[in-house]
């Protein structure tokens, strides 16, 4: 195990601030993606549905 | 008419249905792996201290970027030569991941750098053809989203795509050259940890994990384009009749 | 039999742009003024110093060349588009691709010799030595049917859509970032007492590949957007 | 040579997301005329873009002298002329100039003389030094078909050709159509207005949701 500490961990020999800056905009780039992805496709379910009742009426 | 072309959209929908758990899940389970490698296993770097552990996304998200640009070109050239309508599909699906992990690889660079090199941005070879791919990138959206008429759209794309493909070589090797005569950056994000073999490990995971990741994301966006191509035929109403 | 059809519908539609050229004066002299303006803005932004200048001016006047081209590349296929000739064009009985290169080679006879011309004027009003002229004269040469080359894929593939000119942009102006780099850096070159040769040799090298590979993609893409 | 003959098999039309056709099967003879109807968005115009080579069928096959087009593309466009909404015509030339270059383009030789007989016949003998620019749709139109007349083809694919003339002009392309009929060649034209068919054979096309072939 590298670190002696969670505080030591956190503060990655002074770099925290550029490693977790990194890892964390990464992250929120996957869940935004994949938010994204879930509310397009309900979108996308919805407006056919709505376009599929016009065309049946 | 075609009877292949019409039954394929239908068949991949339903086994990309049951394909996107096990990736995601796959996805999940590398990345959970390959950041306690990363973190925890791999060593310090004697002369970039912790902030060589950015590499472990750096270069996997640079990795995933140009490959999905090669698969999608892949796929492009199979639709254009065999008029298989998945195959564009496929291709249209990748894109917007394709984007994202330019941009991480973008970012993570960016933020490596300025500890390192002192600075946010630095034109170093890597960096800049990230940035050009990224206009790549940027440039085929955009002209799928310029084109109303789909035929149209999905075989432009491919051809854009296909003439990127055999350019991003011909930039890379241009930037770097560019680079190294104007004597940029020395220190390199990936040359300089002297890549011991947990870090090389812990990067190989996480490549995985991206892309078991980009193969989930793109099955799912696969299925809401063939829902959408596909919204006249029989079984997609069937489909769209279920969901509320 | 094929060959001089072949030849003789080259020379028919290089004629023909020209000819189209000549009646549309105003159109040229515009690309024409928009590369001097734009390179003339620079020592604006930047200041007068002769060492500055000449510093950037091939860069600068590389970014001009290729901005001034893409400026006309917007109306290579669109104005014979709008008034139909672009499908009795497309429809005749030679090969697409044999079009698609004589409207790039007409676009650069067009638009891409002046350039030439007035270049040297420019690399003095950034006082670039003569040796440095003549370098930046050669890799326009080389360099310029590039971007039309280039560039015709570009027009084809937004051909009759909204905003296609700033698109277009969008598309093309990454893959001319090799003849950027190898154009510039030529001048550069002699400038720094290195020399031009290799730069000037992988800038030739790049337009043959053009030469070989874009008509082929433009020509499929018009085909594609004309359906 | 074999026979020219413009046959259609089977082929099927999608537009965006809608099916225009599909099933459709026609055939036309030398020295006949297909006149194609429907309404507007029913896939006319996309069905004589079929029929040029300029677009490709969903399904089916769009065959001349009993071959695909798609294996003779050199040959088809040699004996096809094509005429659509635009008439490309460049604004910026005369009409002496318009033809030249259209000839030069189909490849074939242009004999001036003829080319400006052609223009009078069509009426345009005041405008022959004028750039198209300042010429009225109508004698813009005459221009097209002057070109189409010089270009020689044995096929001609004519979208609305009748759009914009007058009455002495839809007169003379009537009399063009039986003339270029009566001499073997095979015309296929869409068309909105009332159309002088005395003295042709014609075969009908009705382009909608189901297409029904009614042969005359």
């Amino acid at each position: 195990m590298e670190w002696a500490s969670w505080a030591e961990f956190w503060n990655m020999g002074g770099y925290g601030f550029y490693v977790w800056g990194s890892y964390g905009v990464t992250a929120v780039c996957v869940v935004v993606e994949v938010m994204w992805l879930k509310q397009a496709a309900a979108d996308s379910r919805r407006r056919l549905k709505r376009m599929q009742s016009w065309e049946e009426q | 008419m075609n009877l292949y072309t019409y039954a394929s959209p239908a068949t991949f929908y339903h086994l990309a249905g049951r394909l996107i758990p096990w990736f995601a899940w796959a996805a999940g389970l590398l990345t959970v792996w390959g950041l306690y490698v990363s973190f925890f296993l791999a060593p310090t770097d004697f002369q970039q201290g912790e902030a060589y552990r950015i590499i472990f996304i750096h270069v996997p998200a640079a990795w995933m970027s140009m490959f999905i640009y090669l698969v999608m070109a892949f796929w492009g050239a199979i639709g254009l030569a065999f008029n298989t309508r998945l195959s564009f599909m496929l291709a249209r699906a990748l894109a917007p991941t394709g984007a994202m992990f330019t941009f991480v690889a973008l970012w993570t660079g960016a933020w490596w750098g300025k500890p390192m090199w002192g600075a946010w941005w630095v034109w170093d070879a890597r960096l800049t053809s990230e940035l050009i791919l990224l206009f790549l990138y940027v440039g085929i959206i955009a002209l799928w989203a310029a084109i109303d008429d789909i035929r149209r759209s999905d075989r432009a794309g491919a051809l854009l795509t296909l003439i990127g493909a055999i350019n991003v070589p011909i930039i890379y090797f241009s930037v770097k050259w560019w680079n190294t005569l104007h004597q940029g950056a020395s220190v390199s994000l990936t040359k300089a940890p002297s890549m011991a073999a947990l870090m090389l490990q812990g990067m190989l995971i996480l490549a995985f994990a991206a892309w078991f990741y980009t193969i989930a994301v793109a099955l799912a966006r696969v299925r809401r384009i063939i829902l959408e191509r596909e919204r006249h035929t029989e079984w997609a109403k069937a489909i769209l009749a279920e969901t509320h | 039999m094929a060959e001089p059809s072949m030849h003789r519908f080259l020379l028919a539609v290089l004629r023909r742009d020209l000819t189209l050229a000549a009646r549309r004066r105003g159109d040229w002299l515009i690309a024409q003024f928009f590369f001097v303006m734009v390179a003339s803005l620079f020592p604006l932004g930047v200041g007068p110093e002769p060492e500055m200048l000449a510093r950037i001016g091939p860069g600068v006047l590389w970014v001009a060349a290729t901005l001034a081209s893409l400026l006309s590349l917007s109306r290579l296929f669109a104005d014979d588009h709008r008034d139909g000739s672009l499908e009795h064009m497309v429809l005749s009985p030679e090969p697409t691709v044999l079009l698609v290169l004589g409207k790039s080679l007409a676009h650069w006879l067009i638009y891409g010799i002046p350039l030439l011309l007035i270049a040297p004027i420019l690399g003095l009003q950034f006082n670039l030595t003569w040796a440095a002229i003549l370098t930046l004269e050669i890799s326009l040469l080389l360099g310029t049917p590039i971007l039309s080359l280039l560039g015709s894929v570009g027009a084809a593939l937004t051909l009759g859509l909204r905003g296609g000119g700033v698109l277009l942009t969008l598309l093309i102006l990454p893959l001319y970032v090799p003849a950027l780099i190898f154009g510039a850096g030529a001048v550069d070159g002699v400038m720094a007492g290195t020399g031009a040769e290799a730069h000037l040799s992988l800038l030739g090298a790049f337009l043959v590949l053009s030469l070989l590979i874009s008509p082929w993609i433009a020509a499929a893409a018009l085909r594609v957007s004309l359906e | 040579m074999t026979q020219p003959t413009l046959s259609v098999h089977d082929l099927a039309c999608v537009r965006g997301d809608r099916l225009l056709f599909k099933g459709m099967n026609f055939q036309v003879e030398a020295g006949e005329l297909l006149l194609v109807q429907g309404g507007n968005g029913q896939g006319k115009t996309s069905l004589l873009r079929l029929l040029t080579g300029l677009s490709t069928p969903e399904a089916g096959e769009v065959c001349w002298r009993g071959d695909s087009i798609r294996r003779q593309q050199e040959t088809y466009h040699r004996e096809m002329m094509y005429l659509g909404h635009a008439n490309g015509i460049k604004d910026d030339l005369n009409p002496v100039e318009n033809l030249r270059f259209a000839a030069g383009l189909q490849g074939c030789a242009f004999d001036e003389n003829q080319a400006i007989a052609t223009l009078r016949n069509q009426g345009l003998s005041r405008c022959l030094d004028l750039p198209c620019r300042v010429l009225s749709f109508g004698q813009r139109r005459r221009v097209a078909l002057s070109a189409l007349l010089l270009a020689g083809a044995l096929l001609w694919i004519l979208d609305e050709p009748l759009t914009g003339l007058d009455i002495h002009a839809v007169a003379l392309m009537e009399g063009l159509i039986r003339t270029h009929l009566a001499a073997g060649g095979l015309a296929v034209a869409t068309t909105h207005q009332a159309f002088n068919l005395e003295g042709m054979p014609v075969r009908r096309l009705l382009v909608g949701n189901v297409a029904i072939p009614e042969l005359a």
